[in-house]
């Protein structure tokens, strides 16, 4: 007996199958559906009630936010106090960017490249648990280490270095009183926080770049140096924008650094955090809120371009 | 020999470079550590002028540590879940086929963790105000379960990259319904790194601080009792222990993330 | 007695307006049952799309397939009694050989004891008796081949498409297989579709024979037909080695003016003969030794066997040929 | 206006200043709220904020029930509609308020109340004593002005000032005191060269400030840790240090002071309007004022807690605290357009707040 | 003459104790210069691991390696002229085809104009000319392949290592490099190390040809020679599909009692003979047909010419041949 060559149908669930057979289109819509029904409505729909509100304005006496539209608002951003709190924002957010790459990158490197079975997880879980450590209690632990009586002076003292911070802390803009009142401490701290995620998608691209293609460049001659150059950095590029991503929003945004670490200069998370909470001034708040939106979508494209997102 | 000559070798200054960047990772939590057991309780003296162990005990008896604790748990639980079930849905489709707008929508799971916290908080916040939400449980998981999608999504989507068709078409060639190919080939080979998304999606919600303050309203999660306690002390110490705590806990699952991730190529916990 | 697979005028094309790509160009294809039937053809002619649609996992844009007299245009994979092994075998990777062999039983219902009785059966037709318990992972490529094979076989198909199974696997173990799929072939009586780009795997395994050019059937026959008396040009390079003459030469060789093609293991070295060339190339195959003759603008091939004596590189040499076996072509 | 009260609706939530409302967790003494939320039945929740415009956001966003506004935000609360007027027939303790206090223009307008008292206080110059040796300051300039300070080092970066557009009022202060030809009647009704003058002070103190402070247990830290050694500051802060041992001592420096006079507000849409008006009332009694005032630093709304012994109020401390010092205070208002120099003569708040960012901004 | 490439006992272990896999074992090899050497061997028999000793990305265990006379021990990999066509091609997927050939000489410091120049000539020479402004992303593979060679040969190296360069091209498009190599080769003069383990690659295009065996060389010699006179079992196993006689059999057949092999060409079918069987399986393999005699446990092949007629499956036949190809091995 030979079986058939076409199998019956057996119930609901291949009538179903054969239906998204005919139609992988509706199948896909169904897919889609729920987690574009959430991100689009969800989180676009608050972001368009933000913009919304943007274009609303404020009663100056009694804090009331008056609903009629204006560019008032934007007007307002526009003045030097706040324009200087953007440009601020995005120094630090460039600098910091910047310290994690530079800092990143022989920890991934390493980890990428030369890090087999054991120091593989060690470099690993180095990486996750600071991540995931708490991230208040991280920042706190900083003020410590950076106050004037912390630990860094204490060192300082205790290596006869004292000379050397004072040096350090005496640089105009960027120094101060002492490292946790200067922007050289809050870079510090931004840095520390954020590293990890530069650490992880570069360590990802790294692990990407074939051996061969080291051994390629060796074996035409090139030097460790210029393999570095013209082979290692522009194929883990993609992954440097994409760590950068977040180290540059991360900062951008983060109002609770600064609050804690540094001169009491306002930076655009701050700002807004204030503006909405402490001073309720939603409209300016919203209108903060665009210019790092505004940054990011033109950060991403770019990023998009240059092949970053396959490195997220 | 010289440096040059073997390229499996790390040169001294990069592996000095490498230990000591992983040094100042962990600096700070161990002073973490140190000062959970110190005896001075209001400031943070450095050195600390005594060691105790009491503030393991304070730390159990206040309740307002497990009523955070509780709230936390909830909300990276059910947030978790949810970002679970829409991560893996959308990974599904963008693995599945080319199609108008897939770009778009990369885009669109990006953007919660590529736009600052602090946005993705007001925004949902002015949602609320507009829409006369009241604060609740339920919209500090609205805004976890957002940003915590593209973590899912992240892990899901380079498992199902590695499945390749293959494994699916073949199920299907086999004789099995869409059902039974779920079942029996998907779940199974998905499962890791499902598990591993959700994993770094629960840990990334129980550690949020930015977005929820906004979204939160009265009700203290974990980390925003810990802000409180931060700024104004009633037992600092005991913010540590709770932090060492937490620290411990999530070791496990880390780990466990890692040797669940470690064949394949998610990078397991980028993104936050 | 029906076709196992019947192709009306079947194409596939993917995209549309001007770029789209013509995979399956309106091709007709009987397959005979119980018949070891081979696609060949260059990378991109459309072999691996004509498996597809059989199977069913891509549904033609025009034309009508049959499987055994009855259209499947609403058949989905699943319900279709054809089995595949896919050219990366495909193997469940977290189940064991076992559940993997059983795969296509469980999913039907058939009771666990009996499923793996049956499993047990197949791995021992593929000499895989005692595997059972290992991960795919844990095997090499020609085991995980026969896994593949066996988990296909387990379903008692009535037509096995293979894609290219073999090509991942190393010459000798790539014999060994050839070998043994043939024979289980034979014993089982089961409809095979082979899909290759490997002419000689093609030659020495089927019964009958595709050639695929750019989407369509280039030539269809028994192997013999399509070594010997290939219809165009395009057969003629593709399979085995020939000396494509163009209709001018053809002429000067006593023929029409038509293209012809001569296989170099028709021709004899002489003294003297209709072409005369000068040896421009030896390789040793060890079997043979290829000779390349330069006359003009034209380079012909002519194998000397084992033993025979060689010409020197540079010197002047003749091909000499039985007249039948100059064949003529289409100018394609 | 609530014309009767009811039954307790089992809760109320208040927004106050840190260390308004304590429930024994800093200190065990002091507690005024376990015991009337057994009596009342109504469990307090406090949400602790900073500035007064935090406390104007939080009310407008609305949720609370009654807020401890001071001078410069009770006017603004009023003027939005967000507080309601008070019947303070409902409120027997009412009659035991400070007459100097009852009909105070910062919570009442045209004749109606829109809230109760709750304690006043003026803005200390904190400093370390032991930076200050056997010189206590006397002048607000330590923090306006670079000087070598007793213990020899420059107050460079080692002084604090408020992070509120309000603190443009303490310069203000001092520049009336030292610029009288600027002819400062107020210093919150500035024009336009008055505020002039008043933000190039603060632009001089920009650079001696490291930090600004906006947290009271922050600057604490501060003061700890950063070797921070003066600033403008609360009593409360002092009392704290104080009691922590530590070398810190605070004056009312010959320029006076700025002042806060805070008030209990009940907003428009309370939520728990019954026990609202059972807390309003519990906070006047006369052994919680006497406690407040000495856990805070600061002086009572009700004169007797001074005296009657109920509390741990004595009457040396509000002596002590400046209770005589009333009309020496200079207290926080909001600062409008329309003021006493003219219509519109005067810089309004708002202009406050967005030139006090550019200074601490460095602009 | 001093020769290219000369390993002097050299060995390359990795790991250490009982579990050391000894992937390169006391190998001696002398490569001329001018030629083009081959290195066939089984998957793991320390092919690439002998190119990497000569290239330096490995070090000898024990040894020493010379380079036209030099000792390389202290030689890092940059430093010596010599360069490698990957398997894989390790084209840099950044840089532009032009720049990928022309980067040996920019890191030479080579100016721009100059390195352009040399790179296009280069292209010019593996008929790539106007490819330089493509990405290696869009080149198919055969392109690929020639860029990594043009890569290769514009820093004129003394020699030249080519790991599989053929491996993962389909059948025709391999053939064709293969001829194109091998002009490229003799036009050149360069010494190239060419690793492969297809034989037929090895045998057509190697000057003289190592068989490598676990580690070890198992033959080295001209390809005729390795064909013709295997030394061991496993050689003429390996190269070439030769029928392998045990000492028994080659007795009845009239030999000494040793293990010999018997070539399939060299067999012819005949009515009776030394060795009658049963006619088990025929192939097809275009210019002749390969047919399997069984007689007890042997089975034998023997190659029947196109043309000639064929046994008809399951009836008996005998095989004759000429005694002189009855070849004697070592039992190895
Ligand atoms: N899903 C698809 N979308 C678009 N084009 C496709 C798709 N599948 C196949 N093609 C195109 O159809 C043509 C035929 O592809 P097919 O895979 O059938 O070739 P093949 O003969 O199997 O080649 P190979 O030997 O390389 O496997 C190719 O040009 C291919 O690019
Ligand atoms: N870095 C290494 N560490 C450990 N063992 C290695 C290493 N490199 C090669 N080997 C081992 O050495 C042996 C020879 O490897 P090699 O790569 O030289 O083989 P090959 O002849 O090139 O094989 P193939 O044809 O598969 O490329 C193998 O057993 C391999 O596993
Ligand atoms: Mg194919
Ligand atoms: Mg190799």
């Amino acid at each position: 007996m030979t079986a058939p060559a076409i199998l019956p149908e057996r119930g609901p669930a291949d009538r179903l199958t054969a239906f998204f057979w005919r139609r992988p289109r509706v199948f896909l819509a169904l897919l889609l559906a729920p987690p574009l029904l959430w991100l689009g409505v969800v989180y676009l729909g608050s972001l368009a009630t933000l913009l919304w509100q943007s274009f609303y304005s404020i009663d100056e006496f009694s804090g009331m936010v008056k609903e009629d539209f204006t560019l008032k608002t934007y007007a307002e951003l526009l003045r030097p106090a706040n324009f200087d709190v953007i440009l601020r924002t995005l120094l630090m957010s460039a600098a910091v960017t910047l310290g994690c790459a530079l800092l990143a990158f022989p920890i991934a490197y390493f980890a990428a490249r030369f890090a087999r079975g054991r120091w593989k997880a060690v470099f690993y879980l180095g990486v996750m648990l600071p991540l995931w450590s708490s991230y208040l209690v991280k920042v706190y632990a900083w003020k410590l280490i950076l106050a004037k009586e912390g630990i860094v002076t204490w060192a300082a003292e205790a290596t006869h270095t004292s000379g050397l911070l004072n040096a350090l802390l005496a640089l105009p803009v960027i120094g101060g009183n002492s490292l946790s009142t200067s922007y050289i401490g809050m870079f510090m701290v931004f840095v520390y926080v954020w590293i990890p995620y530069m650490i992880l998608p570069m360590q990802a691209a790294l692990e990407r770049v074939p051996t061969s293609m080291l051994e390629a460049s060796q074996d035409l001659g090139a030097s460790r140096a210029q393999t570095f150059r013209t082979v290692i950095l522009p194929l883990a590029l993609p992954g440097v924008i994409a760590g950068s991503i977040f180290t540059f929003s991360l900062t951008m945004g983060d109002y609770i650094i600064p609050q804690i670490v540094g001169n009491s200069a306002n930076f655009i998370g701050m700002a807004v955090y204030q503006l909405q909470g402490t001073a309720g001034n939603i409209p300016l708040a919203a209108a903060f809120s665009m210019v790092p939106i505004l940054i990011m979508l033109v950060y991403l494209t770019l990023a998009k371009r240059a092949g970053a997102f396959d490195a997220l | 020999m010289r440096s040059d000559a073997n390229p499996n070798r790390a040169s001294l200054g990069l592996k000095l470079a490498a230990i000591g960047g992983l040094l100042f990772l962990h600096l700070p939590i161990l002073l973490i550590f140190l000062y959970a057991f110190t005896t001075e309780e209001r400031t943070y003296a450095f050195p600390p002028p005594g060691l105790t162990t009491e503030w393991f005990a304070a730390a159990w008896n206040r309740p307002d540590i497990w009523q955070a604790l509780w709230l936390s748990l909830k909300v990276a639980s059910v947030a978790t879940f949810l970002a679970m079930i829409l991560g893996t849905l959308v990974s599904a489709a963008m693995a599945q086929a080319r199609f108008f707008g897939r770009e778009q929508i990369s885009l669109l799971i990006v953007l919660p963790i590529a736009l600052p916290g602090v946005i993705t908080g007001i925004s949902l916040r002015s949602a609320f105000g507009m829409m006369d939400i009241p604060f609740s449980t339920w919209t500090i998981i609205l805004g976890h379960a957002t940003f915590c999608i593209v973590i899912v999504y992240n892990n899901a989507v380079a498992r199902f990259r590695r499945l390749s068709g293959g494994v699916l078409e073949a199920s299907a060639d086999l004789g099995a319904n869409a059902f039974q190919t779920f079942w029996h080939v998907l779940l199974p080979n998905l499962g890791t790194a499902l598990l591993a998304g959700g994993m770094l999606a629960f840990a990334l919600s129980f550690d949020e601080v930015i977005v929820t303050t906004f979204t939160a309203g009265q009700q203290a999660t974990l980390p925003i009792w810990m802000l409180e306690e931060l700024i104004r002390p009633r037992q600092r110490p005991v913010t540590n222990v709770v932090a060492i705590l937490v620290f411990l806990a999530t070791i496990l699952p880390i780990l466990a993330a890692y040797y669940l991730t470690r064949s394949g190529s998610e990078t397991a916990g980028a993104g936050k | 007695m029906t076709a196992a697979v019947e192709f009306q005028s079947v194409s596939r094309h993917f995209g549309s307006g001007p770029n789209a790509v013509k995979a399956v160009d309106a091709v007709d294809l009987t397959i005979a049952e119980g018949s070891f039937f081979a696609m060949l053809g260059p990378s991109g002619s459309g072999k691996t799309t004509c498996l597809r649609l059989i199977s069913g996992f891509e549904q033609p844009s025009a034309g009508a397939i049959r499987i055994f007299g009855q259209d499947v245009s609403a058949i989905p994979p699943n319900r279709r009694n054809v089995n595949t092994v896919f050219q990366d075998y495909a193997l469940f990777p977290h189940m064991n050989v076992r559940d993997n062999v059983a795969y296509g039983l469980m999913v039907k219902g058939t009771p666990r004891a009996l499923r793996h009785a049956k499993a047990e059966e197949m791995l021992h037709l593929v000499q895989l008796g005692g595997y059972g318990d290992r991960k795919p992972g844990q095997l090499s490529g020609g085991q995980r081949q026969r896994v593949a094979l066996a988990r296909a076989l387990v379903n008692e198909p009535r037509v096995l498409l293979l894609d290219e199974p073999l090509g991942a696997l190393d010459l000798k173990l790539r014999e060994a297989m050839q070998d043994e799929l043939k024979s289980l072939q034979q014993r089982l009586g089961i409809t095979f579709v082979f899909v290759t780009h490997d002419q000689h795997e093609a030659l020495s395994m089927a019964d009958s024979l595709a050639v695929f050019n750019q989407g369509k059937i280039a030539q269809i026959g028994s192997p013999e037909d399509i070594y010997a008396k290939p219809r165009t040009r395009f057969v003629a390079d593709f399979v085995g080695s020939s000396n494509i003459l163009p209709p001018a030469l053809t002429q000067a060789l006593g023929g029409p003016a038509q293209w012809a093609s001569l296989r170099p293991e028709h021709t004899r070295l002489a003294a003297t003969g209709p072409l005369t060339g000068t040896v421009t190339a030896l390789r040793y195959l060890g079997a043979a030794t290829r000779v390349v003759l330069k006359s003009g603008d034209t380079e012909i091939a002519a194998l000397v066997p084992a033993g025979d004596p060689l010409p020197d590189p540079g010197s002047t040499a003749a091909i000499a040929f039985a007249p039948q076996h100059l064949h003529l072509m289409e100018d394609k | 206006q609530v014309t009767a009260i009811g039954e307790g609706e089992g809760e109320v939530s208040i927004v106050a200043w840190a260390g308004y409302i304590e429930r024994g967790e800093t200190m065990k003494e002091f507690d005024w709220v376990t015991k009337f939320e057994a009596d009342t039945g109504c469990k307090v929740s406090v949400k602790t904020a900073n500035t007064s415009d935090e406390m104007v956001a939080l009310m407008n966003e609305g949720g609370f029930d009654l807020v401890t506004a001071s001078g410069d935000a009770s006017l603004r609360l009023i003027a939005g509609g967000r507080v309601q007027p008070v019947n303070i027939d409902l409120i027997p303790s009412w009659a035991t308020v400070d007459d100097r206090l009852k009909d105070a223009p910062w919570h009442t307008v045209d004749g109606v109340h829109y809230g109760v008292p709750y304690m006043w206080g003026p803005n200390v110059l904190m400093y370390n004593t032991d930076a200050f040796k056997d010189a206590p300051p006397t002048s607000w300039n330590v923090v306006f002005e670079e000087m070598t300070l007793p213990d020899g080092q420059s107050n460079k970066g080692r002084v604090q000032a408020y992070d509120g557009p309000i603190h443009i009022a303490d310069a203000a202060q001092y520049l009336m005191f030292h610029k009288p030809e600027l002819k400062i009647t107020s210093p919150y009704e500035l024009n336009e060269e008055q505020y002039k003058a008043a933000l190039d002070l603060l632009r001089v103190q920009r650079d001696l400030v490291g930090r600004y402070w906006h947290d009271a247990f922050i600057q604490m830290d501060d003061f700890k840790n950063e070797g921070v050694v003066a600033s403008g500051s609360w009593p409360f802060q002092v009392g704290l240090m104080q009691s922590e041992k530590q070398p810190i001592a605070s004056v009312i420096p010959q320029e006076g002071a700025t002042g806060w006079a805070d008030t209990t507000m009940m907003h428009v849409d309370a939520a728990h309007p019954n026990c609202a008006y059972k807390w309003m009332e519990h906070s006047l009694a006369s052994n919680l004022q006497s406690d407040l005032s000495v856990w805070f630093g600061a002086n009572p709304a009700v004169l007797a807690a001074c005296t009657d012994g109920r509390g741990m109020q004595t009457a040396e401390g509000c002596t002590a605290n400046g209770l005589d010092d009333f009309d020496k205070i200079r207290f926080w208002t909001t600062p409008v357009a329309n003021c006493a120099q003219g219509e519109g003569a005067c810089v309004p708040y708002y202009r406050w707040v967005s030139d006090y960012i550019g200074v601490i901004g460095g602009r």
